[in-house]
């Protein structure tokens, strides 16, 4: 385990997050980040098919609660990430693997740690144990 | 320098089955195994699923038998939630379960017993099956049964949807009713298969008792196994196939045992063998007693024949003289004539389609009283019926939410796994002597598992209609097919 | 930083018929308010590296209204119609202006002036208001050399009214003065078109191809009683209004003024508001007259703000409403109203009073200031021949065109309005003059329906920020007694913004590059059963369902659509996509590469 | 016999459900029988493994095969079938996306061997015996097919041409498939022979469905009377029509209960539980997280409802290595 590197797939609002540095520099800091125009359009597909591709964890990072551009996004996925939380138990995967957070960065500040405890949280989960 | 015959594919309860016989050097038969090589595990997936959903799960165990498991799944809700259905939908529950045991007796007769004695046990294969029968009794007769069948599954249809996969069944209740409508045609249907019923056994009776020869091979020893028997009796221990108490009876029979279903885990047992995937039943108070039959056997036979050994008659008019009529003639009770079991069958036949008119006529059937909302969720509920191939179980612990937490089902088939091992042993016992195995003679062995219509009549129940069979007669030594014989 | 884009993809699209966030619909000269709160609300919230952005934003907002600055402070049309007003409170657009004034109106001399080539020929603007300034800069960037004249000697025409307490002189200035040479516009100051021989022929003589005539209202209306004028307007110790507020802002009056003295101040205006508490400012012990009444519900209900009543009441000021004046008297040096009861305002007919002369008060005052309105100069409009037979000025609504083709009037000459109507009209006659000097049709395809969106749903709607004024004990004096936004607070209100309007008339997210483009949302028919998940997640009402031969089928509105693809991961069965998103292309990537 | 088509009809893990629905196109069953030659077809004749393997690669012009793969002995038989055949049909829920046992891939196998023959309350098993591929009795060799670790659907195992869905298939479909094939008139190779919409575009209750649907708690079928004639999510029941493919007349809507999905995906989605789940939470009608929790503690069973016919093919459940 200890040689264990967490896969982890990142999604966050544009609206609320690193929209001032114009990605390229965190780009090369953060692994597999998938900036969205809304948090609202990630789909639990999108989500499945991350733990199918071999994701160990999969992190969305909304805009703060009531600040969605889009009215609602960040709860739409809010939503879906609990109800994914039923699904996932049955598959036997946790459900800390799959965590919504709702805040501002547009500097790109916190981004990189905030992703980097998701990755410590999950190394300490390991690997997702197959079915 | 022994031999193997193997016997597959025979069988489907929860998949395939096969026979192996065993030749000792002399090539008489050593010993024989009925193996159930499949399992599903529905028991645990089961697991985590919401209580209310399990009559539109379990009905998935058996496609031909799916209407029993459906029936079993809603009345262990009821227990599940201390609920009694209304009159109604008891009314509904009871047509769509009658209607199903008369299709399924009836195909299972026309197209898998009927061959046998109509056509004949020994006749070339080619003409044992459906269309032999029909050319035997007339084309009318083979319409009429595929009518009897579409008609009854008609009415499955109105309640519990897809007939092969019903899903209706509520605790206390059924989703959907009967308009007065949809009474008229179902009167039609109960008043011509009664009077077809009627036909059946006449037609049983004419070609099968007044045939010497076929009448002693009922009566044969090589069909004949003392077990004890179990089977669903009403209060006044008439034959009740949807509810009611669990009576066993010993092969003398006496009462051994008279229970409430949900006392079911007191009184049997299922041992687990390594060579089939199906646990075999037996009284557990007994203990395992192998497979053996007569004085100190532990195993019991259910289905039609047990149903009417272990009641004291039917519980309607017409079928209880033809009850009378068939012990008068097989020397009393119990009957251990294995064959029997298909005259049992038709007389069962009768008596449902006899409940049928009268449901048919009951003016409470269009109420649209159907359910009883009054829920009590006790987290344990144990649901029992009389499927065509025999008692069938199905028991279910929950959660505080209804969601289930342990499931334990005993399929009809499994209860006679074990008898049917030692018929089919003492068949071939009594008709294979040697590897030089006529193939009328494999279908006698085969004629005594098909007796129990083992959830094979999944298998079997359809057109042309006869048995697969290949005999490979194998070296013991090294396995390898010496010869192959085969039907066809 | 971002950079926010406004040409290509970034650009806004402009439809005949289309829908609009009602702010937009309702500001005269349509400025991109959605676009331009939505980029405030990008701004980082470190201040120096906002400042960036801020003038960014300025220069985007210039383009369209170089007096956006000046709005900043005293307009606050689009707050009227704005949705949230029923959820929370009209977003503060006044006071994000003013917050991107606060940056951009020292940058503004840095500003480079417009790179046009002047070949289109020479333009008089007579009056050098808002009005005047606006037709003269849309002018001017149309290639268009032209000069405005004004008899005063400064810039601003009408804004010049406004108390500095209430528009800071330093912005005005900075506006004015910067917009001309930006602009590069001839300036002709004290120069007094139709006096001296200088007329509009004598302007034709010298070249002029085409006139915008939007000289205002530069007279005080003088009190009426019926029909009759008022008598004693014309004693020491009665001043109009606006003189009052003209002088003052020139700065020929001084301090403590009206220091231990009673005035009375005529007019329930916003004018007449300013000036009373001008007057206030100035020591007076200030009494408000008017014929209407406070309740803002009725037909008779006060004109002037409500802002401007809470105002005044801190100040100390007296309303006396109810009440017209019949005479004026003087008695041993003090000056006397005579005000009868007021009981009806309006009619059918329009102003109509209803006076009972039985019900009378006096009232005594050491100054009176008659504050009821303001006059055009109606000589002028004669000699020009604008008026019509019924003595009325006469201009085309639409191009504003005057009886006289190559002359175009605009602004409160024509109509009086707010300082904002008055820009508008001036844009419009830049156009008008543009296209008459060019031949072309003066009014096709200028009509413009455009339709107010409704709000957006959400769960919930935040109220307003709490205006600020230093308290009233503090703010007698001509300082700004309404604090701004700091850049936190701007940066609030704007995310407060429900961005109601459609993306193309908006596309800030694009223009900051959050998106490469506007994504469409498109409906495979063939696949949506119409079980209606869509309808139910879109905030904005584009999601709906319509029946084809009798299958009821999903579509979407473009025009109300926000690419937010909600839709599309709450349909069930794929028949909604983004086309044009490439997220769905990053997504595989990545997870290939996993 | 000879010139006509040779079709071959054949069950692997399946319940023998299909097979009746086979027969109860009734009349029917005597044309299709009429115009092929039915080479196999052990629920109804002689079940001859070796004459299949003695026929030509591709003899057979058409084999529906239904139920799932879930041992040695289906994995042969499906193998075998495609070898000799032109085409192969997967035939009902469990061919198509491994069915009701599907879900049986939310456990163990060792976990389903341990309850059926250790832990449930009537097993007697003092040998702690357990079924073995290969066991010694007396000196006797049995053997067993091996019991895989999973369930597979049969395009997991083998490549599949056409996909007839439903638990089982309706008649009226299995007449259009067969009458296709012999007539020649096929779609693209992998289509699936039923309409490709979800089944809410064929409910009689779509049209008394409101514009908005929100749900804020949802309720089980036995919790509430279901009116015969509304939509159910419009009364807050869980029904996967949205996402479900239609061509099953829409049988448990007749009988007044909701879908559970036995015609899987609808065409062009693959997983049709995630997406089912995703519209779901959609139509949550929450104020706050916590409404949002509870209504969400009220969906009794994600993987039940969304994967009741298609866990095998869910996006999570890996295919076989």
């Amino acid at each position: 385990m200890s040689d264990f590197e967490p896969k982890l797939v990142c999604f966050s609002c544009n609206f609320g997050w690193g929209y001032l540095t114009g990605g390229n520099g965190l780009n090369s800091q953060i692994k597999n980040w998938i900036p969205v125009a809304c948090s609202g359009k990630i789909d639990t597909t999108h989500i499945l098919d991350a733990f199918k591709a071999g994701a160990d964890g999969v992190l969305i990072l909304g805009c703060p609660e009531g600040d969605c551009h889009f009215q609602d996004g960040n709860f739409e996925a809010k939503k879906r990430v609990y109800l994914l939380h039923k699904l996932l138990e049955d598959y036997g995967i946790e459900k800390d693997r799959l965590k919504i957070e709702l805040s501002v960065d547009p500097e790109g500040k916190r981004i990189t740690q905030v992703v980097k405890e998701m990755g410590e949280s999950i190394g300490k989960l390991g690997p997702v144990k197959k079915i | 320098m022994a031999k193997q015959i193997t016997i597959n594919p025979i069988t489907r309860l929860e998949g395939h089955g096969k026979i192996e016989i065993f030749l000792d050097d002399d090539g008489n038969v050593d010993d024989a195994y009925w193996q159930v090589v499949e399992l599903r595990g529905f028991e645990r997936f089961c697991i985590g699923r919401p209580a209310e959903e399990m009559p539109r799960i379990t009905p998935n165990i058996c496609g031909v038998c799916p209407t029993p498991h459906n029936m079993a799944s809603t009345k262990a809700l009821d227990d599940l939630y201390s609920v009694e259905p209304t009159p109604a939908a008891k009314l509904v529950r009871q047509l769509h379960y009658n209607a199903f045991i008369i299709e399924d007796h009836y195909i299972h007769f026309y197209f898998l017993s009927a061959p046998d004695f109509v056509v004949g046990p020994d006749a070339p294969p080619a003409e044992r099956n459906i269309l032999g029968v029909i050319s035997k009794v007339g084309l009318d007769i083979g319409k009429q049964v595929i009518d009897i069948r579409k008609r009854n599954r008609e009415i499955i249809k109105l309640i519990g949807s897809k007939p092969p996969h019903p899903e209706g069944g509520l605790p206390g209740g059924v989703p959907r009713g009967i308009t007065e409508e949809e009474r008229e045609w179902i009167k039609a249907t109960a008043d011509d298969t009664v009077e077809f019923a009627q036909f059946t056994l006449k037609l049983f009776k004419d070609v099968v008792l007044a045939n010497k020869k076929y009448l002693d091979l009922v009566l044969s020893d090589a069909y004949n196994l003392k077990t004890y028997y179990m089977g669903l009796v009403d209060e006044n221990n008439k034959v009740n196939l949807y509810e009611g108490k669990l009576r066993v009876i010993d092969p003398n029979g006496n009462e051994y045992a008279l229970f409430d279903p949900r006392d079911y885990i007191d009184y049997i047992g299922e041992w687990v063998e390594p060579w089939t995937y199906v646990r075999l039943t037996y009284l557990r108070k007994l203990g395992w007693s192998g497979l053996i039959e007569g004085e100190g056997t532990s195993i019991y036979r259910v289905a039609p024949l047990a149903r009417l050994n272990v009641s004291d008659g039917m519980a309607t008019p017409l079928a209880q003289k033809e009850y009378e009529e068939m012990y008068n003639t097989l020397g009393g009770k119990p009957a251990h004539h294995t064959l029997a079991f298909h005259w049992a069958r038709l007389i069962e036949a009768l008596q449902c389609a006899e409940d049928l008119q009268r449901i048919a006529n009951d003016p409470l059937l269009t109420s649209k009283d159907l359910r009883n909302m009054n829920l009590k969720l006790k987290q344990v509920g144990v649901g029992c019926v009389e499927a065509a191939r025999g008692t069938l179980i199905h028991h279910y612990e929950t959660d505080d939410r209804g969601i289930i937490t342990k499931a334990n089902l005993i399929v009809a088939t499994q209860h006679n796994a074990a008898p049917i091992c030692l018929s089919v042993k003492k068949a071939a016992m009594g008709f294979v002597k040697g590897p030089e195995v006529e193939e009328g003679l494999l279908n006698m062995v085969e004629m005594a598992f098909r007796a129990y219509d083992p959830c094979l009549a999944c298998a079997t129940h359809c057109l042309p209609g006869h048995m697969p069979l290949t005999v490979n007669l194998r070296d013991r030594s090294s396995g390898e097919v010496i010869r192959t014989l085969e039907r066809s | 930083m971002w950079k926010t884009e406004s040409i290509g993809s970034a650009r806004v699209e402009d439809a005949v018929k289309q829908f609009l966030p009602p702010c937009q619909i309702r500001c005269p000269i349509n400025e991109d308010i959605q676009r331009t709160n939505v980029l405030i609300s990008l701004l980082p919230d470190d201040p120096d590296s906002a400042k960036e952005g801020i003038i960014q934003i300025g220069d985007y907002l210039y383009e369209k209204n170089p007096f956006f600055t000046v709005c900043g402070y005293i307009c606050g049309l689009c707050e009227n119609d704005c949705n949230y007003t029923t959820k929370g409170g009209a977003i503060k657009r006044r006071l994000l202006k003013r917050f991107l004034s606060d940056t951009f109106t020292p940058y503004l001399v840095q500003k480079k002036p417009l790179d046009v080539k002047k070949d289109k020929g020479k333009v008089a603007v007579i009056g050098a208001g808002p009005g005047g300034l606006m037709a003269a800069y849309e002018l001017s960037k149309r290639g268009y050399t032209v000069t405005v004249f004004d008899s005063s000697n400064k810039l601003g025409g009408a804004a010049r009214y406004i108390p500095k307490y209430r528009l800071p002189e330093q912005v005005m200035d900075a506006v004015v003065d910067n917009l001309v040479r930006i602009a590069g516009i001839d300036v002709k100051l004290g120069v007094k078109v139709g006096e001296g021989g200088l007329d509009l022929q004598q302007l034709r003589d010298d070249g002029y191809k085409a006139f915008f005539v939007a000289t205002g209202t530069p007279y005080a209306r003088p009190l009426t009683f019926g029909t009759a004028e008022v008598e004693g307007q014309e004693l020491d110790g009665v001043m109009y209004g606006l003189t009052l507020l003209w002088e003052v802002n020139q700065g020929n009056i001084p301090a403590d003024y009206y220091k231990g003295k009673k005035v009375i101040v005529i007019g329930g205006g916003n004018v007449a508001f300013d000036v009373a508490r001008t007057a206030r400012r100035l020591g007076g012990d200030v009494t408000i007259v008017c014929l209407e009444i406070m309740d803002k519900a009725s037909k008779d209900a006060i004109p002037a703000d409500e802002e401007e009543l809470v105002g005044a009441r801190e100040e100390g000021l007296t309303i006396i409403t109810s009440r017209g004046v019949r005479g004026i008297t003087k008695v041993d040096g003090k000056l006397k109203l005579d005000c009868p009861l007021c009981t009806s305002v309006f009619d059918e007919r329009g102003f109509n009073p209803q006076i009972e002369c039985a019900d009378c008060i006096d009232l005594e005052g050491d100054v009176i200031l008659p504050t009821i309105g303001q006059m055009t100069d109606r000589d002028f409009l004669q000699n020009e021949a604008l008026l019509n037979e019924v003595g009325r000025l006469q201009a085309d609504p639409l191009t504003l065109q005057s009886k006289v083709e190559d002359v175009f009037v605009g602004g409160d000459v024509r109509r009086i309005g707010f300082l904002a109507d008055a820009m508008g009209e001036g844009v419009e006659a830049a156009e008008s003059i543009d296209r008459y000097l060019s031949g072309i049709d003066l009014k096709r395809g200028r009509v413009k329906e455009c339709e107010p969106y409704d709000a957006p749903y959400r769960r919930a709607y935040r109220d307003e920020p709490k205006h600020k004024w230093v308290p009233a004990d503090r703010r007698i004096n001509f300082d700004m007694f309404e604090e701004g936004f700091t850049l936190e607070e701007a940066i609030e209100e704007g995310r407060r913004c429900i961005t109601c309007g459609p993306c193309i008339s908006c596309k800030a997210c694009v223009s900051v590059g959050i998106q490469d483009d506007l994504p469409v949302v498109e409906v495979n028919e063939d696949l949506c059963s119409g079980c209606r998940m869509c309808v139910y997640v879109c905030n904005y009402e584009a999601a709906q369902v319509k029946e084809v031969d009798g299958k009821i089928v999903s579509w979407t509105d473009d025009l109300k659509c926000k690419s937010c693809g909600m839709c599309v991961a709450a349909c069930p069965s794929g028949a909604r996509q983004l086309v044009g998103d490439k997220t769905e292309g990053r997504i595989k990537e990545i997870y290939a590469a996993l | 016999m000879a010139d006509k088509p040779k079709v071959a009809i054949c069950w692997l893990g399946s319940c023998g459900g299909c097979d009746e629905a086979v027969v109860d196109i009734n009349e029917a069953i005597l044309d299709v029988a009429g115009a092929t030659d039915i080479v196999l077809w052990p629920v109804a004749m002689d079940f001859k493994y070796h004459h299949i393997e003695a026929m030509e690669d591709g003899e057979i012009v058409l084999s529906i095969i239904n139920g799932h793969v879930r041992n040695s002995e289906h994995e042969e038989v499906a193998k075998m079938l495609r070898k000799k055949s032109q085409l192969v049909l997967a035939f009902g829920a469990c061919a198509c996306f491994g069915g009701t046992p599907g879900m049986a891939n939310f456990r163990t196998k060792e976990d389903i061997f341990n309850w059926v023959y250790r832990d449930a309350p009537t097993v007697v098993n003092p040998k702690s015996n357990y079924p073995q591929p290969k066991s010694q009795v007396s000196g006797k060799e049995l053997t067993l097919p091996e019991f895989y670790e999973q369930v597979y659907a049969l395009n997991q195992i083998i490549d599949v041409d056409y996909y007839l869905p439903g638990c089982p298939p309706p008649p009226d479909l299995i007449v259009n498939a067969v009458t296709a094939v012999l007539e020649g008139k096929l779609p693209p190779k992998g289509s699936t022979l039923a309409p490709n919409k979800a089944l809410c575009d064929t409910c009689p209750r779509n049209k008394t469905k409101p514009d908005k649907i929100a749900i804020k708690e949802f309720k089980r079928i036995h919790e509430v009377e279901a009116d015969p004639d509304t939509c159910f999510l419009a009364q807050g029941i869980i029904c996967l029509g949205p996402a479900i493919r239609t061509g099953c007349g829409e049988a448990c809507m007749n009988i007044n209960l909701p879908c559970r999905g036995c015609f899987g995906p609808v065409e062009g989605v693959a997983d049709s539980g995630a997406k089912f789940l995703s519209s779901l939470a959609s139509i949550i009608d929450a104020e706050s997280e916590e409404e949002v929790q509870r209504a969400i503690e009220t969906v009794a069973d994600a993987a039940g409802y969304a994967y009741r016919f298609s866990a095998p093919i869910s996006t999570l459940i890996k295919k076989r290595v």
